[in-house]
C-alpha cells in the first residue's frame, strides 16, 4: 500500500538518494517509501537488480553492505498451533498483503546497504515471480554477499544466478523444502499438544444447574 | 589518532613475569603494601574461587533460580502455561463449590488446581510466567541446588512449587530515584 | 664401584637393585614435587585460584589420584595406527630421562653409574633420544594433528639440540673436564678473582651460557614459549593427542621427569651441583653423602620454578619464529661465548 | 539386526548426511585436508574450517556452519513479542542484554512509544555492561589462542565482577530478558550503582594488567603484528562491523554516528581506530574499547536521572502495522533486526542481521597462504561466537 509521508516535512536527504536512483535506472524503480528522518525503502524490478547495485555502491557512495535476506508475504497457514485440537481447524487466509514499497509477488528479496559518509541506510526491495524464483547475484557488486545468498538459496528457494558455490549453508545437503517458507511445517509444534489449552472440566452438579453455573462463571 | 602503544623501557617479557608474579603474591598474601608479607601467608583468603561443597556463595536476591508457586493464589487461569515459550508448564483443574464471603451469601463457584506441573527441564528460566501472572502465585527464588540424576525427576510437582515458597526472599528496597514501588511477598 | 656404603658388604646384584630403585625414586620424586609445588599450586597461586584441595591435605595426595584415574583408564590404539610403534613411543621417552640420571652425581659417592669422565658428553649425546620418541609418537598415531605436532618437534628439538651443546662447551672449557663431578669440584673450589668465599659457580662467569641453556632447555621440554608440538589451541594436543590411559600417563611422567633431569644438569653446571663452596665446609667427608641431595633437589626446584614461572606466563612462538631465534640469535651468542671464554682461560 | 527403531534408524541417516555433504575432501594431489573441525578449541563453539594445507601453509581454506543453527527466524513467526525477547538473547550468549535492545527499540519504533529517560540511561548501562564482560572474555581468549595459559584466567575473574552486577539488576547472568517494550521490567536495586562503580574499577586494573602482560609481551606482539592484515575497502565488501572495522582505519561507530534512542550522546567518550587493520590493531582497539565503556558506564551512573521505568503501555501488546530497522553496536559488530509486523500479537518476520556472520565471511580471502598457528590467531583476533552466525 502506497503510504505517501504524510508530515509535510520532507526528508531532502533520503529523498535525493531516491530521486538520484529513478534518474540513473529509470522506470527500474518501481516504487519508493520513506519514513521521514528514518528509512528508506526502494523497490526494483529484478531485471536491474545487479545494476542497480552498482549504482548504489559507486555513485550513491552506498559502499557497507549489510545484509540480503527476503521476505514471504503469505500468511502463516498453520497458525501458532495453539488452537485446541477438538475444534475445527481456522480457515488459512491466502491473500497476500505486501508491506512498504509496495510489491504484489509473494516472495520479495530485501537487501540493506549502508553509506558511511551520508550516514544513510537503504533498503532495496525487489519482487520475485513465483514461477521463476531467480535473481541476479550480488557478488560482484559486494564481496560479501556470498553467504546471505546461499541462507536465502537454502531457506526460500531462491537461485542466484552467477553465484558460484550456491549450497546449503546451515541444512544438510539432503535437506528437502525450504524451512523460512510460511507453508513449511515447525514440526515441534505438530508433535506436542499445546499446554495452553483450558481443561477445567465443569461441575458434576445436575445438568440444569450446570448451566446456570456455567453462565454465572462466564460473565 | 590511534596513539602506537608506548615503547615498554623493561623488555615487556620480564614486565609480563612480573605481573603473573605479582599476583601469585597477591594470591598468597592478599592485601596492600608490604605489612601483608607479616601475616601468615592465606590463599584461601586471597584466591577468588570459593571451594564449593565447603562455603557457598549466596546468589543475588532477584537470581532466577527456581519458581516457587503460591497455590491459594492460583485461580488456574492458564495465562502462565499459555505465555510459557517452552511450553513446559502443566495445568489441569477442576470448578468447585467455595463458602460464601459474606454470611448468608451465595456460593460461589471457585477453580482449584488438580496438577500445576513445572517441568525444568523444559524451562530456559525466561520469568514470562511469573510476570504474567495475574494473580501473584508464581514467584522467584534463587535456589539453585536441585538437580536430579534422573531428568523426569525435574518435573516439579504442585507441592515441590510450594515447598520452594518459603525460599524466595522478600523484594528488595529500589536505588535512590526509582519511582517504582517495592512489592511484597505474601507469606 | 662395590664400594663398601655406610659399612654394609653389598654383593653385585644387592648393588644394582638398589640402584635402581634408588634411580627411580630420584626420577619420580623431584618430578612429583615438580607436578604438585608447580603445575598444581604455583600456577593456581598465579591464577589466583587454589588448585587442588580436595585429595588429601591441601590436595597433596592429588598425583596419586591422578596416576590412578590414568591407569583405570581406557587405554585406546587408533584403528588405523601403527600398533607397536605406537606403543613404544612412550617408552621410548621414560627411558631417555632415566639414562640422563645416570650420570648426574648427587654426592661425592652417590652417582648412580661409575663416575666415568665422559659425563656431560654422555649426558647431552641421551638427552636427544627423547626427540625419535616424539617423532615416533606423531607419525604413529595415523592423525593429522599428531603429525604436525611431531614435525614440528623434529625440527625444534634438533634445531634446540646444537645451542645447549655450544652452551656447555663453554662450562666445559671454564671446569678444564668432562666428568660431572670434575665440574662440581672445580665449581666448589675455584674462586672468582680471589675471593673464593663463594666458590666459583658458573652461574656467575658463564652468565651467556646459563641463559642460552635455559632457554635451549625450555624447549628441550616443549614448554611454552616453545609448546607448537603440542599446541593446545591448535593442535588439539600436538603429538600426544590418541594416547590414553598408562600411555599417557608415560608421557605425562616423561615430560616432568625430563624436566627435573634438565634442572638437575643445569644445577650441576651452573650451580654448583650437590656441594656448597669448598670454603664452607669439607666436601669428602660422608655427611656430603646425605646433604648431596637435599642441596642438589633445592638447586632443582630453584630452577624448575624458574621454567615453569616462564611456562605461565609466555605466549607461544610461531614455528618459524622458534626456528629462527635458534639459529640465527642462540648459536652465534653462545659460539661467542665459547670464544670469550676461551680467551679468558687461556689468559688467567 | 539389533532392533534399532525407526526413529534411531532415521537419527542415524541424518546424522550420515549431515556429515556426508560436508565430507569435502578436497579432492587434491598435493595438500592435504585438515579439518579444523566442529569440536576444536580454536573456534569459538562449532564452526568447521576445512583447510587446505600445503606442508603448514594453507592454501584454501572453507569455513563450514549449521552445526549449531537453531532457527530463530522461523521461530519468530509463531512467537509473541515477549516470547522473542527472551529467544534473542540466546544469539550472542556473551552480551546477550545488548541483543534485545536492537529489537525493542524496533518495536517501539513501530508503535512511536518512547522510554523514559531513566529507561533509556539504564539500558545504555546494561548494554555497556554487557560489552565490557564481552569483550574482556575477548581479551583472555586471545590470550589464550597465543599460549599464555593466565591471562585466559585473569579475564574469567575479573568478568565474574561484571557479571554479578548484571544479576542483581537483572535475575539472569547470561539471559537477562530485562528489557521490554516501552521500558524495562524493574528498577535498580539499593546499592546497585556503587557496587557497579567498584566493579568497574576492577576493570580498569584487568586493563592495564592485560596491557603489561599481553599487548607489551614481545612474543605476542611478534605473533599478532601484521599477521592477517584486513584493508578498509576488503573490511565494507564483506561488511564487517565493529571493532574489525575500526582497526582497519575506518572511523564508524554506531553509537555516535546513528544515535537510536538510548543515553551514549549524553556522556563524552571518544571512539578509537588503528590504523594497521592487523590482529594486534583488533585485539589494541578491543582493549581500548573496555575502557571507553568503563567510562560511560562511570558517567551515566552519575547522571541517573529519576522518574518511572515504564512508559504507559497496554498490558496486551499489538505492534501496529509497519517495517521497522534498529541497529546497535553490540560488542561483536553491528546487530540489527528488522521487525516486519502486521499488527497481531507476534512479528511477522524478523530478519536477524549478527555481526559474526559477516565478520566470518571474510576469513577464506584472509587465511590465504598464512601458516596454521596464524589462522588460530586471525580466528581469534575476529573473535566471532558460533550462537551469531548459526542463529
Amino acid at each position: 500500500m502506497e503510504e505517501t509521508p504524510e508530515a509535510p516535512e520532507v526528508d531532502e536527504a533520503r529523498q535525493a538518494v531516491i530521486d538520484k536512483l529513478t534518474e540513473e535506472l529509470g522506470e527500474a524503480v518501481v516504487g519508493s517509501h520513506i519514513r521521514p528522518g528514518d528509512d528508506v525503502w526502494v523497490r526494483v524490478t529484478a531485471e536491474s537488480w545487479r545494476t542497480a547495485g552498482l549504482v548504489v555502491r559507486d555513485h550513491l557512495s552506498f559502499r557497507a553492505f549489510e545484509y540480503l535476506s527476503a521476505i514471504d508475504w503469505l500468511p502463516n497457514p498453520y497458525g501458532k498451533n495453539e488452537d485446541a485440537p477438538t475444534d475445527p481447524r481456522p480457515e488459512p487466509n491466502t491473500d497476500i498483503v505486501t508491506g512498504y514499497a509496495g510489491g504484489d509477488t509473494r516472495f520479495q528479496v530485501i537487501a540493506r546497504v549502508q553509506s558511511y559518509t551520508s550516514k544513510l541506510g537503504l533498503n532495496l526491495k525487489v519482487d520475485l515471480p513465483d514461477d521463476d524464483l531467480s535473481l541476479a547475484t550480488w557478488l560482484p557488486v559486494y564481496a560479501g554477499v556470498n553467504w546471505h545468498e546461499r541462507e536465502v538459496h537454502e531457506m526460500f528457494g531462491i537461485t542466484f544466478t552467477g553465484h558460484p558455490y550456491l549450497q546449503n549453508l546451515y541444512l544438510p545437503g539432503e535437506f528437502e523444502g525450504h524451512p523460512l517458507r510460511k507453508d513449511f511445517p515447525l514440526l515441534a509444534r505438530f508433535v506436542k499438544p499445546w499446554p495452553g489449552i483450558v481443561d477445567v472440566e465443569p461441575m458434576p452438579a445436575s445438568d440444569d444447574e450446570a448451566e446456570a453455573e456455567t453462565e454465572e462463571a462466564a460473565e | 589518532m590511534p596513539k602506537k602503544p608506548p615503547k615498554p623501557k623493561l623488555p615487556g617479557l620480564l614486565k609480563g613475569m612480573g605481573v603473573t608474579f605479582n599476583e601469585m603474591t597477591q594470591t598468597i598474601w592478599p592485601g596492600e603494601g608490604a605489612k601483608r608479607f607479616m601475616q601468615p601467608p592465606s590463599p584461601a583468603k586471597g584466591a577468588a574461587t570459593v571451594q564449593y561443597p565447603h562455603e557457598k556463595e549466596t546468589p543475588p536476591t532477584r537470581a532466577r533460580g527456581v519458581i516457587a508457586l503460591k497455590e491459594d493464589n492460583c485461580t488456574v487461569c492458564m495465562l502462565c502455561a499459555r505465555s510459557c515459550p517452552d511450553w513446559c508448564i502443566y495445568i489441569e483443574g477442576h470448578k468447585e463449590k467455595a463458602p460464601p464471603r459474606r454470611p448468608g451469601g451465595k456460593e460461589r463457584t471457585v477453580s482449584a488446581l488438580d496438577r500445576f506441573d513445572i517441568d525444568y527441564a523444559l524451562c530456559m528460566y525466561c520469568g514470562i510466567c511469573v510476570e504474567v501472572c495475574p494473580f501473584e502465585a508464581l514467584f522467584w527464588s534463587p535456589e539453585f541446588e536441585y538437580s536430579e540424576p534422573r531428568i523426569a525427576d525435574l518435573l516439579h510437582d504442585k507441592e515441590r512449587l510450594g515447598e520452594w515458597m518459603e525460599t524466595v526472599p522478600d523484594f528488595e528496597a529500589y536505588e535512590a530515584g526509582s519511582s517504582a514501588k517495592v512489592k511484597k511477598v505474601p507469606r | 664401584m662395590s664400594a663398601p656404603i655406610f659399612g654394609i658388604e653389598l654383593s653385585y646384584w644387592q648393588e644394582t637393585v638398589l640402584r635402581s630403585v634408588g634411580i627411580l625414586a630420584a626420577v619420580l620424586l623431584p618430578a612429583g614435587t615438580f607436578v604438585y609445588l608447580f603445575l598444581f599450586k604455583m600456577v593456581s597461586f598465579m591464577q589466583s585460584r587454589l588448585g587442588p584441595m580436595e585429595a588429601g591435605p591441601f590436595g597433596s595426595m592429588q598425583l596419586l589420584a591422578e596416576v590412578g584415574k590414568f591407569l583405570q583408564k581406557e587405554d585406546i590404539v587408533p584403528e588405523r595406527a601403527d600398533r607397536k610403534l605406537f606403543k613404544l613411543a612412550p617408552y621410548l621417552v621414560v627411558a631417555t630421562v632415566l639414562l640422563v640420571y645416570l650420570a648426574v652425581p648427587f654426592g661425592p659417592q652417590m652417582t648412580f653409574v661409575t663416575n666415568f669422565d665422559g659425563g656431560i658428553f654422555y649426558v647431552l649425546a641421551v638427552s636427544s633420544i627423547s626427540a625419535l620418541g616424539v617423532l615416533l609418537a606423531g607419525w604413529a598415531s595415523a592423525n593429522k594433528y599428531s603429525l604436525i605436532g611431531g614435525l614440528r618437534a623434529a625440527g625444534q628439538l634438533i634445531a634446540y639440540e646444537l645451542p645447549m651443546v655450544l652452551a656447555v662447551i663453554g662450562v666445559v672449557i671454564q671446569a678444564g673436564t668432562l666428568n660431572m663431578s670434575g665440574i662440581v669440584s672445580a665449581q666448589a673450589n675455584g674462586a672468582i678473582f680471589g675471593f673464593d668465599g663463594l666458590g666459583n659457580p658458573y652461574f656467575f662467569t658463564q652468565i651467556i651460557g646459563f641463559c642460552i641453556f635455559m632457554i635451549a632447555v625450555q624447549a628441550e621440554l616443549g614448554q611454552t614459549p616453545f609448546d607448537m608440538p603440542i599446541a593446545e589451541s591448535e593442535l588439539v594436543t600436538g603429538y600426544i593427542t590418541e594416547y590414553s590411559g598408562l600411555r599417557f600417563l608415560l608421557f605425562f611422567i616423561g615430560e616432568f621427569a625430563s624436566a627435573g633431569a634438565f634442572a638437575a644438569v643445569a644445577a650441576t653446571l651452573f650451580l654448583g651441583g650437590w656441594a656448597v663452596p669448598a670454603a664452607w665446609a669439607d666436601l669428602d667427608s660422608a655427611i656430603f653423602n646425605l646433604l648431596g641431595p637435599i642441596i642438589m633437589l633445592t638447586k632443582m626446584m630453584i630452577l624448575g620454578g624458574l621454567i615453569f614461572f616462564v611456562r605461565f606466563t609466555f605466549p607461544r612462538f610461531r614455528e618459524d619464529q622458534l626456528q629462527k631465534l635458534a639459529w640465527t640469535v642462540l648459536i652465534p651468542i653462545s659460539l661467542a661465548n665459547i670464544l670469550a671464554t676461551t680467551i679468558l682461560k687461556v689468559a688467567f | 539386526m539389533t532392533a534399532l527403531t525407526e526413529r534411531q534408524q532415521l537419527a542415524y541417516a541424518n546424522a550420515q548426511a549431515a556429515d556426508g555433504r560436508v565430507n569435502l575432501e578436497f579432492e587434491t594431489d598435493e595438500g592435504m585436508t585438515l579439518n579444523m573441525g566442529p569440536q576444536h578449541p580454536a573456534t569459538h563453539g562449532t564452526l568447521r574450517i576445512v583447510v587446505k594445507l600445503d606442508g603448514e601453509e594453507v592454501i584454501s581454506c572453507e569455513p563450514v556452519m549449521g552445526y549449531m543453527h537453531r532457527g530463530y527466524e522461523k521461530l519468530t513467526e509463531v512467537r509473541t513479542y515477549p516470547q522473542v525477547t527472551t529467544l534473542i538473547n540466546r544469539i550472542d550468549w556473551l552480551g546477550s542484554f545488548a541483543n534485545e535492545v536492537p529489537f525493542i527499540l524496533a518495536a517501539e519504533k513501530l508503535m512511536d512509544i518512547e522510554a523514559p529517560p531513566r529507561a533509556q540511561w539504564i539500558r545504555t548501562v546494561l548494554f555497556e555492561l554487557s560489552r565490557i564482560a564481552n569483550i574482556s572474555l575477548f581479551v583472555g581468549d586471545m590470550a589464550l589462542h597465543i599460549g599464555a595459559i593466565s591471562a585466559a584466567f585473569y579475564a574469567f575473574r575479573d568478568r565474574e565482577y561484571v557479571l554479578n552486577q548484571i544479576e542483581a539488576a537483572t535475575g539472569g547472568r547470561f539471559h537477562p530478558n530485562f528489557d521490554r517494550i516501552g521500558g524495562l521490567k524493574d528498577d535498580l536495586p539499593k546499592g546497585w550503582i556503587a557496587d557497579t562503580k567498584a566493579s568497574m574499577e576492577k576493570i580498569r586494573d584487568f586493563c592495564d594488567e592485560m596491557e603489561t602482560l599481553v599487548e607489551g609481551n614481545e612474543i605476542f606482539q611478534a605473533r599478532t603484528r601484521g599477521i592477517g592484515v584486513i584493508p578498509a575497502d576488503v573490511a565494507l565488501a564483506y561488511g564487517m562491523t565493529g571493532a574489525n572495522l575500526r582497526a582497519s582505519g575506518v572511523d564508524w561507530d554506531l553509537r555516535r554516528d546513528q544515535p537510536v534512542g538510548l543515553a551514549w550522546n549524553e556522556c563524552d567518550w571518544n571512539v578509537v581506530t588503528h590504523p594497521d587493520g592487523d590482529s594486534f590493531a583488533r585485539f589494541w582497539v578491543r582493549l581500548q574499547e573496555i575502557r571507553e565503556s568503563t567510562k560511560i558506564v562511570d558517567q551515566l551512573l552519575d547522571g541517573l536521572p529519576a522518574g518511572p521505568i515504564m512508559a504507559k503501555v497496554p498490558r496486551i501488546i499489538k505492534v501496529p502495522e509497519g517495517e521497522a530497522w534498529v541497529a546497535t553496536e553490540n560488542p561483536l559488530g553491528e546487530m540489527g533486526y528488522y521487525v516486519v509486523s502486521k499488527g497481531d500479537l507476534g512479528p511477522f518476520r524478523v530478519k536477524i542481521r549478527t555481526a559474526s556472520f559477516n565478520n566470518v565471511a571474510v576469513i577464506p580471502w584472509v587465511t590465504r597462504g598464512v601458516y596454521v598457528p596464524d589462522v588460530v590467531t586471525i580466528l581469534a583476533s575476529l573473535y566471532f561466537i558460533l550462537g551469531d552466525i548459526d542463529r
